[in-house]
């Protein structure tokens, strides 16, 4: 089985920092990995470098098979890679609908299309459709963001990303601010996405980590600390020590 | 030799015209076109005075700077501040708005003309440094600048009023809600802002002249200053307005019919160069 | 009201009365009006009335403008123009509508071969360039730079000072253009220093002439020996007094001086301080007064006729004394044929300063336009 | 001894619209609230009403016996709140410890102490402000806000994006802050069941209303009760 | 209600499966059609009620194109600009230099005149793509002040500062002749404009437009929904120049004059005042802050030639400071249900 993403010593220096130290992952196709690590580990760098918000100081990326170390972030976004944000990044001055019709539109090349009105996008205004209702959002759709309280913001954050039909699927932190149900309710939508979707999590919520995860890796200080299933990290005592605690 | 000179004198002058917009636009985030017509209330403080009330050109300096920098504290906390959360847009509609009444009121009451001030004889002719010919009035203007610059950058940038006025601008509410007086701070800020500009004007009127469509007709010259300096820092105009003065008075002497270009292709270089301005702070996501 | 608009003339003037030409527009609007106070508001039995519009300085208003002014206000006569772009974008109304068009401002000089319905009442610049290039050229200066700010006008008197010069047998060592827009000069005094002619010719709008005198001292030129010469553009009366003593010793070529010493012009300058809060009048105010002095005698002539070809035929040919002096209009080119005079910035008895008449040349016409 | 903060009868909402009625309740100094409900109910309008910076529809608001209410929210915070904002709003062209030193005032917490609770913020003392991950921004917040030198601590989810080790020393260190400096906190929590052990009381909202206020050991101790009050299934 | 499955029961809001619902949410129009078509009404009704106006109208109707031109850009995708006069001018120009060498066919005129505006919008539109609201602002201050340079140096060809002289115009489709009176402009124009604001209620609903959104709102984001930002925005931005050469063109063949001043920082600054005026973002605010703003120049300035620019700027002042947003909301309770993008909070 090819690998879905791949890193090859990936390094991230913010001037004396180095944020990301030498990374190489490798994370199977239709995997459901978790990233996890204390605060300032270098995680939402690491997927800020998977998706070319930022460039790397050495080393590369392969994303299905393919090496996308030089491509912008829109051409990443093409080839299947979808992201959330750790803190939520949406169009303000938009509603929730043209949000998600847009976000399906442009991951299947349509952004560029002028000649006809959006409506008339039927597979994306009916994919928006879907996704408003499973994420709760039918009644606020034609609101504007900005106005809605924060955990609906978060569930449209992460309903964008899905609405691209992406392959890799990146979350960072997706659960932050959303109630605990809810939060089950969006993993139980992400883990209900085709088999061979490859999702990589960050997280903070173990409950959620552990319910969710095949693999985890753990990094510490922009390194790999470990990598293991969810009962070997689990009871790596390392691993309690500078990341779960006792709790 | 002269013409470097000649340079600086003129950059510096563009400085201390500006400087006062770097504060309210760099560091406030707020677009006030209308703050040449503040260096325009300075230009007339001065010319009044000098030239009805008598009073010495020297007192007339700070006089310049007091009196705009009391009527751009009244103006703030009048009208200006009500602006502050407003979109880009509406400053500019805003401040269009002022400058219009300003250039027709001071043309009712002063009348259109060029306003010509009249400097001491102390300040006028030229002597002679190290070979270097050079006026007393720009060796003068080149001084107060210096002063003007070392003390914004000393006095506001480095300090906490400094840091509690980037907060209020990035984050008025919140910084509200930590307890920064941020209308104080603003108040503050944009009187000093005008304030300045008012002395720019007032230092100014000899050499650019002085007449009711002042405000428009710099403008163009505060803002390049301003955008090719970047608008976090206080030595970033500093360091632009020398930049253009000086190529802009080179350019003109050594192929003088390029003209207008320089300054503006300069400009059109530098922010492809540099796109947030020489000094700026790099700003993420 | 329709035999009322029978019985009234209606010119239209259109001038920059905002932006950064304003001040020509007010000097202009005052002297049309202090001709009607000074000669009443009826000639051949019509009363006038005078329409002001304010085009800013823009040639868009000016042309939409004075369209307006002859399908909407049926106006009678067009006047004012302030600048050449403006006349231009006027003219071809003027000719369709056969309006005449007096100007009273603009100076480039073909402005008036533009319509058979333009009659100037200002001058053309070449008249005041090339009257001071010879005089330069007589008056024992053998080299000269010109500076001159770069647009059609300054290109004008550029030319023209620099033929009427050499001809006479001076060297132009340099020429200069500067930016409208300059706020600095030092640049290019600075290569007037290192030319170091007999003379600089300058020519700037009247705005900028009183930063530019500064500077024009302050950088030492005048006692390195070179004398400063322009038009009278630059010693425009109505800011010449606020120079100061900058501007002492001058040398301009003009066709007015508020200190032209003739009993009309001194009547003329104290009406026209008292009426306008103490302003001098200058050439753009003498402009307008002789626009309105021509449309007043040709309607006389007419007997109130108010057809513009009649207009136009009445106006070519008219002679008439002015507070400039006397003056005429050319028949063929319907241009002003008048005195130039040579003045100095002298500083007069009431302690203001002045342009003071030096010498005088006789009935100058457009040298442009004497092919 | 008097109660640190008295609320009655408070009702906020933002522009026209009203998203808090009619909330009444009292906390004594020294002790820690936490404050529950579900996505949208009202929680933070709650927290920003108490500053000052939503719009206020009616009700009274008393701060250590004086009524803060007419103040603005400077002079509230100066009064003696601080706050921490669910979007934490860290001041992004400012360092770390612009972000701290900005907006202290006197009193036993300063820069020193700060950094000593969060290692993490000393080494990253010179980033900007938008140069910082999640957990660190969250650790900044918090930090800003003790630099008030508060009675009253606001804290809107604050342990959102904390690694599980940082979240138990934290409460850890906010229960002794709490007891030892008798500073008061409101805590906005949504995982019920990590605060309750950590707060005396509890004010649970829906709708903009109080549906619950009492002590947080009833929420714990009795079965179901939180359940059905949030919609928590799962421990 | 049940818990874990609350997220999905809210979705009780309703969305039928076949989308018709979602597809007409998403369709609706910058204005109620109600409200476009009185627009237009008006427009032609204007003629007959003030046909002595025609000149003026006709000014409107070329600035308000030009208005319209500069919202695609600014109120769509959210760039300012300060030099658009840069591609009016060109489009003046280029018509104006057409008819005076001979080839003074309207139409083919103005369409060559758009395409070079269009030529120049798409070289200089790389050079705003990145940096902040006042790097833009000055570097299209900057081209159209070259451009202004340009002209003036040129002047064999522009006539320079004297400006563009003997502009003549053969009739429109050979039929129209351009008369003194305006009228013929007048429609001329009106017909453009028509035209460009149907192309632009196209585009602007297109997922094209709701992209140009989404990179004002949040460029990042829109990024990485596979956007590719800047080649829209280079898209945009040469679209909105052909519009504004068109209105530049139109301009020089209804005035038969082209003068500096088309590319005067004073023509960009006003059209911008115009717009924000009007509103930003729905594509008619550029026309009716063209009508605001003539009318109310014309009125005020034939009261007071030399002072009204006081009064002018007072109303900018208090505008302002009353809220354009409450005053256009006044005036949307007159246009029913008028929206900017987006439904208002529900109560
Ligand atoms: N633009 C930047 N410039 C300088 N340093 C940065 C920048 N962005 C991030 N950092 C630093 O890099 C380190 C890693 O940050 P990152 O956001 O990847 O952490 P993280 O693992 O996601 O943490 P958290 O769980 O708190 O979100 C942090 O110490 C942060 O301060
Ligand atoms: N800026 C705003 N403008 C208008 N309405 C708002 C705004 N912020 C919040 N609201 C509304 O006020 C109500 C209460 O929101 P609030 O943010 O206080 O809820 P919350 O309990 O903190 O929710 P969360 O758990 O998501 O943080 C919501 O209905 C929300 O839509
Ligand atoms: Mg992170
Ligand atoms: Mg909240």
């Amino acid at each position: 089985m090819t690998a879905a993403l791949e890193t090859h010593g990936l390094v991230k220096r913010f001037g004396g920092l180095v944020a990301t130290n030498d990374v190489s992952l490798s994370v199977g196709k239709g995997a459901r990995h978790a990233l996890i690590g204390p605060n300032g580990a270098g995680k939402t760098t690491l997927i800020n470098l998977l998706t070319g918000v930022l460039a790397p100081t050495s080393g590369r990326i392969v994303v299905g098979g393919k090496d996308v170390t030089g491509l912008t972030a829109h051409q990443r976004a093409r080839r299947g890679i979808a992201r959330t944000f750790q803190i939520n990044q949406l169009f303000p001055d938009m509603t929730p609908l043209e949000t998600v019709v847009l976000a399906h539109a442009a991951a299947h090349g349509r952004a560029g299309t002028f000649w006809q009105p959006a409506s008339r996008e039927r597979a994306s205004v009916e994919r928006a459709g879907e996704l408003l209702s499973r994420f709760g959002l039918a009644d606020v759709m034609s609101r504007r963001v900005s106005s809605l309280p924060y955990g609906k913001q978060r569930l449209l954050e992460i309903a964008v990303a899905i609405a691209a039909d992406p392959q890799v699927l990146l979350l960072d932190e997706p659960a932050a601010g959303v109630p605990e149900d809810e939060r089950h309710e969006i993993l139980s939508i992400v883990e209900s996405l085709p088999a061979d979707v490859t999702v990589v999590l960050i997280e903070h919520d173990m409950d959620l980590v552990f319910s969710f995860a095949g693999r985890i890796t753990v990094l510490v200080g922009g390194a790999v600390f470990t990598e293991g299933s969810v009962a070997e990290i689990a009871a790596n005592p390392d691993v309690r020590r500078v990341y779960l605690g006792e709790g | 030799m002269t013409i470097i000179f000649d340079g600086i004198a003129y950059g510096m002058l563009l400085f201390i015209l500006a400087c006062g917009l770097a504060l309210t636009l760099g560091l406030m985030n707020f677009i006030n076109l209308a703050h040449g017509a503040f260096a325009m209330a300075g230009g007339y403080v001065l010319v009044v005075l000098t030239q009805r009330a008598g009073v010495p050109f020297l007192a007339c300096l700070p006089l310049a700077f007091l009196v705009t920098a009391l009527i751009g504290a009244l103006l703030e906390r009048t009208l200006y501040q009500h602006l502050y959360g407003r979109s880009h847009l509406d400053q500019v509609l805003f401040s269009v708005g002022i400058i219009f009444m300003a250039i027709t009121a001071v043309q009712y009451v002063m009348g259109s003309s060029q306003q010509i001030v009249r400097l001491p004889d102390w300040l006028q002719g030229r002597v002679e440094i190290a070979g270097i010919g050079m006026g007393v009035y720009r060796l003068f203007t080149i001084a107060i600048c210096a002063v003007v610059a070392i003390a914004l950058q000393v006095g506001l940038v480095r300090t906490r009023f400094g840091s509690q006025l980037r907060a209020a601008v990035d984050d008025p509410t919140v910084a509200r809600g930590l307890g920064i007086n941020v209308s104080l701070v603003f108040a503050v800020t944009f009187a000093v802002g005008s304030g300045l500009a008012g002395l720019g004007g007032a230092l100014g009127a000899e050499l650019l002249g002085l007449d009711p469509v002042f405000p428009l007709r710099y403008m163009i010259y505060f803002l390049v200053v301003v955008a090719v300096g970047g608008t976090t820092t206080i030595t970033g105009p500093l360091l632009a307005a020398l930049i253009l003065g000086i190529a802009d008075v080179l350019g003109k002497y050594y192929v003088p019919q390029l003209g207008a270009f320089i300054i503006y292709t300069l400009m059109v270089l530098i922010l492809l160069w540099r796109p947030n301005g020489l000094f700026s702070r790099a700003v993420a996501r | 009201p329709a035999a009322m608009a029978q019985d009234t003339v209606k010119i239209g003037m259109i001038q920059p009365m905002t932006g950064p030409f304003a001040s020509t527009g007010i000097e202009a609007v005052a002297g049309a009006k202090q001709y009607m106070a000074d000669h009443g508001d009826t000639v051949a039995g019509k009363k006038i009335e005078l329409v002001v519009k304010d085009d800013a300085g823009s040639a868009n208003d000016t042309r939409r403008i004075a369209q307006e002014l002859v399908v909407n206000d049926h106006a009678n006569v067009l006047m004012g123009f302030g600048l050449t772009p403006l006349a231009f974008a006027a003219a071809p109304i003027a000719t369709q509508a056969k309006v005449p068009m007096v100007v009273t401002a603009a100076a480039t000089s073909s402005v008036v071969e533009k319509s058979p319905f333009i009659v100037r009442t200002s001058f053309a610049t070449p008249t005041a360039a090339a009257t001071m290039g010879k005089w330069a050229a007589d008056n024992g200066i053998k080299t000269a730079v010109t500076l001159v700010s770069d647009y059609a006008p300054g290109k004008d008197a550029q030319d023209w000072f620099a033929k009427a010069f050499t001809d006479g047998g001076g060297k132009v060592a340099e020429q200069l253009t500067v930016p409208l827009q300059n706020p600095d000069f030092a640049p290019f005094l600075q290569r007037v220093a290192d030319a170091k002619p007999d003379a600089l010719f300058v020519f700037v709008p009247s705005g900028v002439g009183a930063p530019f005198m500064k500077q024009f001292r302050e950088r030492g030129l005048a006692d390195q020996g070179i004398k400063l010469i322009g038009t009278g553009d630059v010693v425009d009366d109505q800011i010449l007094n606020n120079m100061g003593d900058a501007a002492l010793g001058l040398i301009s070529a003009h066709h007015y001086t508020a200190a032209h010493p003739s009993e009309m012009n001194k009547a003329f300058v104290a009406a026209f301080k008292t009426a306008n809060g103490g302003m001098r009048p200058n050439f753009m105010a003498v402009g307008a007064y002789d626009g309105m002095a021509l449309v007043y005698q040709a309607l006389e002539k007419t007997g109130g006729d108010t057809d513009g070809t009649k207009l136009v035929d009445a106006m070519k040919g008219m002679k008439w004394e002015s507070p400039r002096g006397p003056i005429m209009i050319d028949p063929d080119t319907r241009e002003i044929v008048q005195n130039i005079y040579i003045n100095k910035v002298e500083r007069q008895d009431d302690g203001e300063l002045y342009n003071v008449e030096q010498d005088t040349v006789e009935n100058v016409k457009d040298p442009a336009k004497a092919k | 001894m008097a109660d640190l903060l008295v609320v009655e009868n408070l009702s906020a909402g933002y522009g026209k619209a009203v998203a808090i009625e009619r909330i009444g309740f009292s906390l004594k100094a020294g002790g820690a609230l936490a404050l529950l409900g579900r996505n949208g109910v009202g929680k933070t309008t709650l927290l920003n009403t108490l500053i000052g910076v939503t719009t206020f529809k009616g009700g009274r608001i008393t701060l250590d016996g004086a009524d803060v209410t007419p103040l603005s929210p400077e002079r509230r915070a100066r009064a003696g709140i601080g706050w921490v904002p669910q979007e934490r709003n860290i001041f992004a062209s400012l360092t770390v410890e612009e972000n701290l030193t900005a907006i202290a005032r006197p009193g036993p917490w300063d820069v020193a102490r700060v950094y000593q609770m969060f290692p993490r913020l000393r080494e990253r003392r010179s980033n900007m402000g938008n140069q910082l991950s999640g957990g660190e921004q969250q650790m900044l917040a918090l930090g800003r806000a003790l630099m008030i030198n508060p009675k009253l601590l606001l804290l809107d989810e604050p342990l959102e994006g904390l690694a599980p080790v940082i979240v138990d020393e934290l409460l850890a260190a906010l229960r002794r802050i709490v007891v030892e400096e008798a500073m008061t906190a409101i805590i906005v929590e949504q995982k019920a069941r990590k605060i309750l052990p950590f707060t005396d009381h509890a004010l649970i909202l829906e709708r903009g209303t109080v549906s619950f206020a009492g002590p947080s050991a009833q929420l714990l101790e009795e079965p179901g009760a939180l359940e059905a009050r949030l919609g928590v299934e799962r421990a | 209600m049940s818990a874990p499955s609350r997220a999905a029961d809210q979705s009780s809001g309703a969305i039928p499966a076949d989308g018709g619902v979602l597809a007409h949410t998403l369709s609706r129009p910058p204005l109620p059609l109600a409200a476009e078509i009185a627009i237009w009404i008006v427009a032609v009704g204007a003629f007959f009620v003030v046909p002595d106006r025609a000149l003026l109208l006709n000014e409107i109707a070329i600035l308000g194109l030009f208005a319209m031109s500069l919202d695609l850009v600014l109120g769509y995708a959210g760039i300012v600009s300060l030099g658009h006069a840069a591609f009016f001018g060109a489009g003046a120009y280029v018509a104006g230099m057409l008819a005076v060498n001979g080839y003074a066919t309207p139409l083919p005129g103005l369409l060559a005149a758009g395409l070079a505006a269009a030529l120049i919008g798409f070289l200089s539109s790389f050079l705003i793509l990145r940096g902040s609201d006042l790097t833009r602002l000055m570097i299209t201050l900057g081209v159209a002040l070259i451009l202004l340079e340009i002209a003036n140096r040129f002047d064999d060809w522009t006539g320079g500062a004297d400006g563009l002289y003997g502009v003549a115009m053969d009739p429109v489709l050979g039929l129209f002749e351009f008369d003194l009176y305006g009228h013929t402009a007048y429609f001329y124009s009106l017909s453009v404009l028509f035209l460009c604001v149907l192309v632009a209620r196209l585009v602007i609903a297109s997922p094209f437009g709701l992209s140009l959104r989404a990179i004002r709102g949040n460029r990042l984001r829109a990024a990485h929904l596979g956007i590719g930002t800047s080649r829209h925005l280079v898209a945009v931005y040469t679209l909105s120049a052909f519009m504004a050469g068109l209105a530049g063109a139109l301009n020089a063949q209804t005035t038969q004059f082209v003068s500096l001043e088309v590319l005067d920082f004073h023509r960009s600054a006003d059209v911008l005042l115009m717009l924000v005026l009007g509103g930003t973002g729905y594509l008619y605010g550029g026309l009716i802050g063209a009508v605001v703003f003539k009318v109310l120049q014309t009125l005020i300035s034939d009261l007071t030639p030399q002072y009204w620019q006081f009064w002018i700027g007072l109303l900018l002042v208090v505008l302002v400071l009353v809220g354009r947003d409450r005053m256009s909301e006044r005036l949307g309770a007159l246009l029913p249900g008028r929206r900017r993008g987006v439904e208002g909070d529900p109560a």
